[in-house]
């Protein structure tokens, strides 16, 4: 169906070459799910914007694609139109950005319908309706007259989908479909994409950067990296034991749930201004020789691998992935040198030493941080209701402790960080950080000692670049917290400096403004920031949630040594449980702004207590480790957005074990062993979970 | 109060280019107890050919007029030149020739509306007789009660002719008195020579019978009927008026009298840009422009299918200098600016050579004119040395003029630039009508300029109204015991020779005292249409359209 | 991990997105490009002015008055028998001046007010963009007319009116761009770092709200000048006789009837190719801006 | 129904704002040097007769007496009387708001219909030259000043070519319209007077055309920035992706997110375009609206001034209103 050869994609702009595609060939057939991984900047979005005619401006194309015998980079302005949509339709990234805004989606799919599928606007619109509900969008007829920002992300992907589909192509394109979606929901919506290929026959390209959720449902992947490709084979076997030195990085950098160490790679990928001459992972590789750096490796099949695995490289590596050390990268005594070290670079999940070590058991000693019964409701400023971003959170961190905190989009993750920054009043409930007290009914702190004592406690925020005041250099946003301490300039410059040597970083930086810098690089300046005025807490709310899975694994690195310090208390706040287990303590699963869970962090991710916490582990993708035994999975019925809140337990209308009792009765935390759950029916769950596996 | 006024932009047809900042100056010609006929030597051009015909004749005017009520509001050059042909002025000026001119003649008031206004032997009752058959629109006929009504009425606003029936022993009411339907009497508390012409511009009259209909208690004057409806009953009625366009004139066929309008209709557009009208006097859209610059009409003197009426004058443009406000209060001060002022300049650059040089405040045709004594000429030696015995080097000072007056402004400009040479620092200070207004009755602008003509050709008159002490012109401020005394004894003196001394004597004082620099006394021109006939030159700027034709 | 260090520019930040708008800057450099050397040009002329002419601003020549471009006088003389070239030039001083003034003192005006207004909120807001909306609201030429008459007319009194008309445009404009700013995290940053309110609103506001404001201020002088002229056909510009191009267009516009272009065509010409200036400038600047965000 | 509750709110905010104007404008018009009454008097008015007329208007009363006259009068919707003419000001003014406004909604509507045209379809040929030659003519336009535009092409248009009428007025008189709302067009159409809607569509030609060229340029701007922005933009690119027709793309998802962010600058545009009508009336003797109110001003008319300012400040605050509520209808995002 779809076949590219060599294809190689140059873009000249006034004074910046980019080759963004160097000889990539890659081929899908029709029923068939191709995966194509790799990195942002590794050349994606290009191969699909190549396939349906849309380079950007500048660009010089060589190679073939060919669809249904005819060259796409040789098409005419009709025939291309005549291509795209029936052709190839693309499910775009960011699908509410890509909806358009002033146009009801029901009419954009009319649009689409109309135009491939030949129907009259009457018909059209019934079977916009069926395609909205063949995607799992609930009340579809009401739907057709929303615009896209009354959708959620979730709902936008499946209008997104069903726009693409509405074209009935022949090959479907989906750029990282699940970007900013909930893990509950990723499953769904990938689900999705085999349904396609399963019952229409569509060829399907699935572009992602996470290999790890993508895997389950591909027949194939192909690994980019720097716009070339490194590795391509049958999915399964490639997640098994990939053979590429890069795959294999990128894999060790995910975060497992089961608890795998994660391994950083250093650097981060070359943006090429020309066609690679050499192979382009090798300043990266731990196994790279002089041929590496001299020469380009061809794409060869693998020597004793299944059909249709191939890979460029000399140097392929055999065997599982958690074959040990023998990967780390050269010349990168951090990483490697503090592997063994527990707390360290490999978080490892030693539950037990981990457990042991803990210097400040819970309840004992003067707490960092208390957080009693607080409530957030953000009031509109118009209308008399509110959002009730946090429901009666209670929390409690000694000095040296290390809190996850997880939950879904929305749960409130975020306003509790701001909450304990004091960059929101509680509503009602109390906060103290560093004993001092913030209560309902003050705004921000002001004074020149209150100043002071906020900087006790420092945030590390989730848009690394968004969070430094983009018209000063880097020097200055650093040096911030110290310049309200009032600390001299001699000083500042001297704790600025130590500060950057932790966060390894060179001096040259400081001179730098926020654009100049790449999201890693700036999310080490925050951490810098953050450590640089020897707080007592830090805040890590998402910290790497905006960066690429080789980057994070590097700012996770960092991230757990500063937890690590004995006298310092931290807050790891993440969607993802998986970076969570990494370092923390304790754990804390939010939902809808209400605890549900809480209790040590091996605990909690291995036996769950609470569905939603099982329904949250159930849904993250893993790599290589199977889930723990009791950990049965719990799928929730609805999406997150559907849920209405009730007075009982906010999980009430997605839980599969719903009662009465859960409708009416608010729950609270109740001791379940080491952890605490808000649910009443947790004995009886392992039960129902087993009855649960078997109706489907 | 026997003062009358000088006419402002009256008889200047450089109108500024922007109408509506130009009516405020102009506004001081309204109040004349008189005028002179002095235009004994104007210039015929292009011999006027054709007789009346039916063709509407089409005027433009710079701006619309304020108001149609004449007793209380309206003060603007546009309505008082619309009152004289909508209104029944009872009396008005006569025609004379001037060469092959026609001008009005001042001196020779005669009935129009009625039949005749004499007085008895006292001189103190005048009888009016009104002609009868004169219509209003309404179909009413003019009796005495209207002139009645109209007379109260007047009383009652308290502003123009209230005012100015002062000047010849009118206060009241009651000292208008109904003798029958046609015949009305003023009682006048004392004899006096300008009772004819103060009537001329008084005795307009309103349709009484229709004003009755919308009086009301609040409004016993129908001011809000009369603020919107224009009056009837003139030599033409308003047969059309577009707030702020166009008003359309007919001939009102109920007037029975002497000289009716001669065209039947009459169109007055209004046209703020002096460019504006230039160019639609040249395509033929308009026949008459009212509002055209200076530099203008000397294209147009060349233009095809345009001639220029024009004529010499009596305007006079001074600049007046407040004795009582530094630094003007030093006569060597006053002296100096006197010699620094480019006559001659001038008049070639502001006036294109198109105006007289004058030697004395006294304007070169009224009798007694006499420029002996008068040492001013543009020579700045002269002006340090004044300055020198001033025992200045340099003083400072703010040049009043009337915004958006070009003419003034131009003179202004030439006039700072002499005087920088001499030490005298001007400002030039273009103030817009209200504020000129406010500040002239206050009299303390130091120097500004001042243009106009005297209604009643007469030193006596010119001292009544701009030289003796309080004087209403007299925005110098000026005052001398002397002149105050020749002034007293003119009134009883009517030997013209011992009048011609007097008068000899009073320009002596005024050269050595110097209240004003007289600049110039530019000339008359008015641009119209080749084939318009009958222009009656108006001696108090007041066009009388009956006189006028277009031949198609 | 050396590498680490210094790896930035070649890093791959983000994916290369739509490319387009990399040809719009080229056009964008040459608009900015254009505008700036007009401008510069007609700021040379203006401070070499008496270099460039015989006669002086306000000198009359008794001898021309209305005489045709040639012999003594480049360009002719006005009505006054002044030199129009030599105007022209002189007049570049004032109309500059003011316009370049005029917008100066609304940017700080109306940013300051925009500023306290769009981070503090509340009543303060809502009293301050009400001001702000009666300013809008007001005429022009009646404002104009007003501080004329008050203050008299003079160069100060005419750049507070033209401030006067422009500052709320500015002061909604750094309002909003506060408003969102405020939102952003690098905002929440600066108040974890312990930073004062001034502090924030000097350090870290102000520099970032005034991105628009940069590109906005250059149209606005030419905007700036067009007012200036306007005020001077209404009779409320500059005094006389001073040089000044809207005074010697409206003063010479009517000439242009009669065949006398040389009175109002020259400073015509030079107003049109100064705002033309800031025109392109601010064009350019807008260009590139939006160029940056797409 | 939330767009009402919206405009109901809008309006209630609009209170202080005109509130604030009332006072400002009366505060000012009395600070200002000048005598009202002087200039309706004469010279040979004595102190006493000036007096009486201050009266008259209710001058002499105490400031805030004549405040509260003056708020009482315009809650029953009299604006007072005009000193200059002794008319009352409302009725006055209704005869000269018509002809601006027509004058100016007729100008400000062709303006954004040319920018909405031009801006599309240059936005579509970004960089080539037609682009360029549009952009920087359309800058020319708006660096001309307006009166001498105006001058000019009074000269060329009907001078030189003799294609459009004198600039003496709005329509012939010789059509005989009857006058009904003041704005001579839309009177015509009303009475269907043949002749008139001719005459005043040709008279409406050059003060329209000079007010277009005058704001044309921001405007086109502005279209073009946004059309570019839509054309680069992820959600036209996935339609485009999607092969839609050109048609619907122009149309469908083009069009209406160019013109979202449209109505506040034709706002903007349209309070601008008020402010310089009067100077665009004045050249070709348009009697409306500006000119009156600069008339008043000159003459200390306090009433005029008041109500001008007044009504000026209204339609401003209204337009703006107007605008919020378009973007709101174009822009679902909005919320109002």
């Amino acid at each position: 169906m779809l076949s590219i050869e060599n294809l190689s994609v140059a873009i000249r702009r006034p004074g910046r070459e980019v080759a963004a595609l160097s000889d990539v060939t890659l081929a899908v057939r029709p029923g068939e799910v191709v995966g194509l991984v790799g990195e942002s900047g590794g050349g994606k979005s290009m191969v699909a914007r190549a396939v349906v005619g849309l380079l950007p401006g500048g660009s010089h194309a060589t190679g073939r694609v060919v669809f249904d015998d005819a060259d796409v980079l040789r098409m005419d302005e009709s025939a291309l139109s005549a291509h795209r949509g029936r052709g190839v339709a693309i499910c775009f990234q960011n699908p509410r950005g890509a909806l358009s805004p002033t146009r009801t989606v029901g009419r954009q799919l009319v649009d689409r319908l109309v135009t491939h599928q030949d129907m009259s606007a009457e018909r059209a619109r019934e079977a916009a309706r069926e395609l909205f509900e063949s995607v799992g969008i609930r009340s579809p007829q009401r739907r057709l007259d929303a615009y896209p920002h009354e959708l959620s992300g979730g709902m936008a992907q499946r209008v997104m989908i069903s726009l693409a589909t509405g074209c009935a192509p022949g090959l479907l394109i989906a750029d990282e479909p699940t970007t900013g979606l909930d893990v509950t929901l990723t499953r769904e919506i990938l689900r999705q994409f085999r349904h396609a290929a399963d019952t229409d026959g569509r060829a399907v390209l699935l572009i992602s950067h996470d290999l790890a959720s993508i895997a389950q449902v591909c027949d194939r992947v192909v690994v980019l990296y720097a716009g070339t490709v490194v590795e391509s084979g049958p999915a399964a076997q490639v997640l098994r034991q990939p053979a590429h030195p890069y795959t294999r990085a990128l894999l060790r950098s995910v975060p497992d749930l089961g608890g795998r160490p994660v391994v950083a790679t250093p650097g981060a990928m070359p943006l090429l201004t020309r066609a690679p001459l050499a192979c382009p992972f090798a300043a990266r590789c731990a196994h790279a020789d002089d041929t590496c750096a001299t020469r380009r490796p061809p794409t060869e099949p693998l020597a004793g691998g299944p059909d249709g695995w191939s890979l460029a490289c000399f140097h392929p590596r055999t065997g599982p992935l958690d074959a040990g050390p023998g990967d780390a990268p050269p010349g990168s005594g951090g990483p490697v040198g503090s592997v063994g070290t527990v707390g360290s670079a490999v978080v490892a999940a030693a539950a037990p030493v981990s457990e042991a070590a803990d210097p400040a058991p819970r309840g004992a000693g003067p707490a960092v941080l208390e957080i009693d019964d607080a409530h957030v409701v953000y009031r509109s400023r118009f209308s008399s209701g509110g959002h009730h971003a946090l429901r009666g959170v209670s929390l409690r961190l000694a000095p040296g402790e290390t809190l996850g905190v997880v939950g879904e989009s929305g749960c409130g993750k975020s306003t509790l960080a701001k909450l304990i920054m004091g960059l929101v009043p509680p509503t009602s409930g109390t906060v103290t950080v560093a004993g001092h007290r913030a209560a309902p009914g003050r705004g921000r702190p002001s004074g020149r000692a209150a100043r002071r004592l906020r900087t006790r406690a420092q945030l590390v925020f989730q848009d690394p670049i968004g969070s430094l005041s983009p018209r000063r250099t880097v020097g200055d946003s650093i040096a911030e917290p110290l310049r309200a301490a009032g600390l001299p300039a001699a000083e500042r410059d001297a704790r600025v400096a130590a500060v950057l040597d932790r966060m390894e970083l060179d001096r040259a930086i400081l001179r730098r403004y926020p654009h100049e810098l790449s999201g890693g690089q700036a999310q080490r300046i925050g951490i810098a920031r953050a450590l640089v005025g020897e707080p007592d807490l830090i805040v890590f709310d998402e910290p790497t949630s905006a960066l690429d899975v080789t980057v994070q694994a590097q700012i996770l690195d960092l991230i757990a040594d500063v937890a690590a310090d004995a006298e310092r208390a931290a807050v790891f706040i993440s969607h993802d449980l998986a970076t969570v287990r990494g370092f923390a303590d304790r754990v804390v699963v939010l939902y809808l702004g209400r605890v549900v869970e809480e209790g040590p962090v091996d605990v909690v991710f291995d036996h769950p207590l609470h569905p939603y916490t099982r329904a949250l582990l159930a849904s993250a993708p893993r790599l290589g480790g199977t889930p723990p035994a009791d950990a049965a999975p719990v799928e929730l019925v609805k999406d997150l957005e559907e849920a209405d809140a009730a007075t009982g337990c906010p999980l009430a209308a997605r839980c599969p074990f719903v009662t009465d009792t859960c409708r009416t009765q608010p729950q609270q935390l109740q001791s379940h062993g080491a952890s605490q759950a808000a649910c009443w029916r947790i004995p009886e769950l392992p039960a129902l979970i087993g009855k649960q596996a078997t109706t489907p | 109060m026997a003062r009358s006024h000088r006419a402002g932009g009256a008889s200047s047809p450089a109108l500024s280019r922007r109408g509506v900042l130009q009516l405020g100056g102009s506004v001081a010609l309204l109040l004349a107890t008189g005028a002179c006929a002095a235009n004994s030597e104007s210039k015929p051009r292009d011999g006027a050919s054709g007789g009346p015909t039916a063709k509407a004749l089409r005027i433009a005017v710079s701006s619309y007029l304020s108001s149609w009520d004449q007793d209380f509001v309206g003060f603007d050059l546009t309505a008082l030149m619309l009152y004289k042909n909508v209104f029944p002025y009872l009396i008005d000026y006569g025609v004379t020739a001037a060469g092959d001119s026609q001008i009005l003649d001042t001196q020779n008031v005669t009935p129009t509306f009625a039949e005749s206004f004499e007085p008895d032997a006292t001189q103190r009752v005048w009888t009016l007789k009104l002609r009868r058959g004169v219509k209003f629109a309404s179909g009413n006929e003019l009796t005495a009660a209207d002139v009645k009504w109209s007379k109260d009425r007047a009383f009652a606003a308290q502003a123009n002719v209230a005012g100015i029936y002062r000047t010849i022993g009118l206060t009241g009411p009651d000292q208008v008195k109904v003798v029958d339907d046609h015949t009305v009497e003023f009682h006048q508390a004392f004899p006096s020579a300008l009772t004819r012409q103060i009537q001329a511009i008084s005795l307009y009259v309103f349709d009484s019978t229709e004003a009755k209909k919308h009086a009301t208690a609040s409004d016993p004057w129908a001011k809000e009927w009369f603020a919107k409806n224009p009056p009837t009953g003139g030599y033409y009625n308003v047969a059309k008026a577009t707030q702020g366009q166009e008003i359309e004139l007919s001939a009102n066929p109920g007037y029975p009298g002497p000289d009716p309008a001669k065209t039947p209709t009459i169109r007055i557009s209004v046209v703020p840009a002096a460019s504006n009208q230039r160019l639609q006097l040249q395509a033929g859209d308009i026949d008459i422009a009212l509002g055209i610059s200076q530099r203008d009409i000397q294209d147009l003197k060349k233009a095809p299918g345009i001639k220029v009426i024009s004529a010499a004058s009596n305007r006079q443009v001074t600049i007046q200098m407040s004795v009582t406000t530094a630094p003007f209060n030093d006569v060597n001060v006053r002296k100096a600016l006197a010699h620094a002022v480019p006559y001659e300049q001038i008049i070639n650059n502001v006036y294109g050579g198109d105006a007289r040089a004058a030697k004395s405040p006294v304007p070169l045709d009224m009798p007694g004119y006499d420029a002996a004594g008068y040492p001013f000429t543009h020579d700045l030696d002269q002006a340090k040395a004044a300055m020198a015995a001033a025992g200045r080097s340099t003083v400072d000072s703010e040049l009043v003029f009337e915004s958006d007056n070009e003419e003034q402004q131009k003179i202004a400009v030439q006039v700072q630039s002499e005087a920088a040479k001499v030490g005298i620092n001007l400002k030039l200070t273009p103030l817009d009508p209200a504020t000129l207004g406010e500040r002239r009755s206050k009299k303390n602008v130091p120097l500004q300029i001042t243009s106009g003509q005297l209604w009643v050709n007469d030193v006596e008159y010119m001292l009544a109204t701009s030289f003796v002490k309080g004087a209403n012109l007299n925005y110098s401020n000026y005052s001398n015991p002397e002149i105050e005394k020749i002034y007293e004894q003119s009134h009883t003196t009517v030997d013209q020779a011992a009048r011609g001394r007097l008068w000899k004597r009073v320009q002596e004082i005024l050269a050595a005292d110097v209240p004003w620099v007289v600049v110039c006394q530019p000339n008359f021109n008015l641009p119209v249409r080749d084939d318009v006939a009958g222009w009656v030159q108006p001696m108090d700027g007041l066009a009388r359209l009956r006189y006028l034709t277009a031949s198609a | 991990m050396a590498d680490l260090r210094t790896s930035g520019p070649t890093e791959a930040t983000d994916p290369p997105g739509p490319v387009a708008g990399a040809r719009d800057s080229r056009f964008a450099r040459v608009l900015i490009i254009t505008g700036a050397a007009i401008l510069a040009v007609i700021a040379v002329a203006a401070l070499c002015a008496p270099l460039l002419s015989s006669w002086g601003e306000t000198e009359i020549d008794p001898a021309a008055t209305l005489t045709a471009p040639g012999g003594g006088h480049l360009l002719g003389t006005d009505g006054n028998g002044m030199d129009i070239w030599s105007r022209v030039l002189y007049a570049a001083r004032l109309d500059l001046g003011i316009a370049v003034a005029a917008v100066a003192l609304a940017v700080t005006v109306g940013t300051l007010l925009g500023l306290v207004a769009g981070y503090r909120g509340g009543w303060l807001d809502d009293v301050l963009m009400r001001v702000v909306d009666i300013f809008q609201a007001f005429p022009t030429f009646i404002l104009a007319l007003a501080v004329a008459a008050l203050l008299g007319n003079g160069t100060v009194n005419l750049i507070i009116t033209i401030a006067a008309v422009n500052a709320p445009a500015y002061a909604r404009l750094v309002r909003a761009e506060v408003r969102t700013l405020r939102e952003l995290p690098f905002v929440d940053a600066a108040v974890t770092s312990g930073a004062s309110t001034t502090g924030i609103l000097w350090r870290h506001l102000l520099p970032n709200s005034l991105t628009p404001v940069r590109v906005i201020a250059p149209l606005n002088c030419g905007w700036a000048m067009l007012t200036l002229a306007g005020l001077s056909f209404l009779g409320l510009g500059v005094s006389i006789p001073a040089a000044e191009w809207g005074a010697m267009i409206s003063l010479g516009a009517a000439d242009v009837v009669g065949g006398r272009w040389w009175t109002s065509v020259p400073p015509g010409l030079a107003l049109l190719v100064c705002v033309l200036g800031f025109s392109l400038l601010g064009e350019g600047l807008q260009e590139r801006a939006d160029a940056k965000r797409r | 129904m939330r767009i009402l509750r919206f405009v109901a709110r809008r309006l209630l905010q609009l209170i202080p704002v005109l509130l604030g104007v009332i006072v400002l404008t009366f505060l000012l018009v009395r600070v200002l040097p000048g005598d009202p009454v002087r200039t309706i008097l004469g010279q040979n008015a004595t102190e006493a007769d000036a007096a009486a007329a201050r009266a008259r208007f209710g001058l002499d009363q105490p400031l805030w007496r004549q405040f509260l006259d003056y708020l009482t009068g315009l809650v029953t919707g009299d604006f007072g009387t005009s000193i200059q003419s002794g008319a009352p000001v409302g009725a006055e003014m209704a005869l000269r708001v018509g002809p601006t406004l027509e004058l100016v909604v007729i100008a400000v509507t062709i303006a954004l219909v040319v920018a909405t045209v031009l801006g599309v379809w240059s936005a579509r040929r970004a960089e080539r030259p037609a682009d360029h030659g549009i952009r920087v003519l359309a800058l020319v336009g708006n660096s001309v000043p307006e009166f001498w535009l105006g001058l000019v092409l009074v000269l060329v248009g009907y001078s030189v070519l003799g294609w459009f009428p004198a600039p003496n007025g709005r329509v012939d008189p010789d059509t005989g319209l009857t006058p009904l709302t003041g704005a001579d067009l839309v009177d015509a159409v009303l009475t269907g007077n043949g002749p008139a809607i001719a005459s005043a569509a040709a008279y409406l030609v050059l003060p329209v055309l000079t007010l277009v060229i005058g704001v044309v340029a921001p405007l086109l701007r502005s279209v073009r920035a946004s059309a570019l922005e839509v054309l680069h933009s992820e959600p036209y690119a996935a339609a485009a992706a999607h092969g839609l027709p050109r048609r619907t793309l122009l149309y469908g998802y083009l069009m209406r997110a160019t013109l979202v962010r449209l109505p506040s600058l034709a706002a903007l545009v349209f309070g601008t375009a008020i402010g310089s009508t009067v100077l665009v009336e004045y050249v070709f003797s348009w009697q409306g609206f500006g000119q009156w109110a600069l008339r008043g001003l000159l003459y200390r008319d306090y009433p005029v001034v008041q109500a001008s300012v007044l009504v000026i400040a209204l339609c401003y605050v209204l337009v703006f209103l107007i605008a919020d509520v378009v973007h709101a209808i174009l822009d679902p995002r909005v919320r109002i």
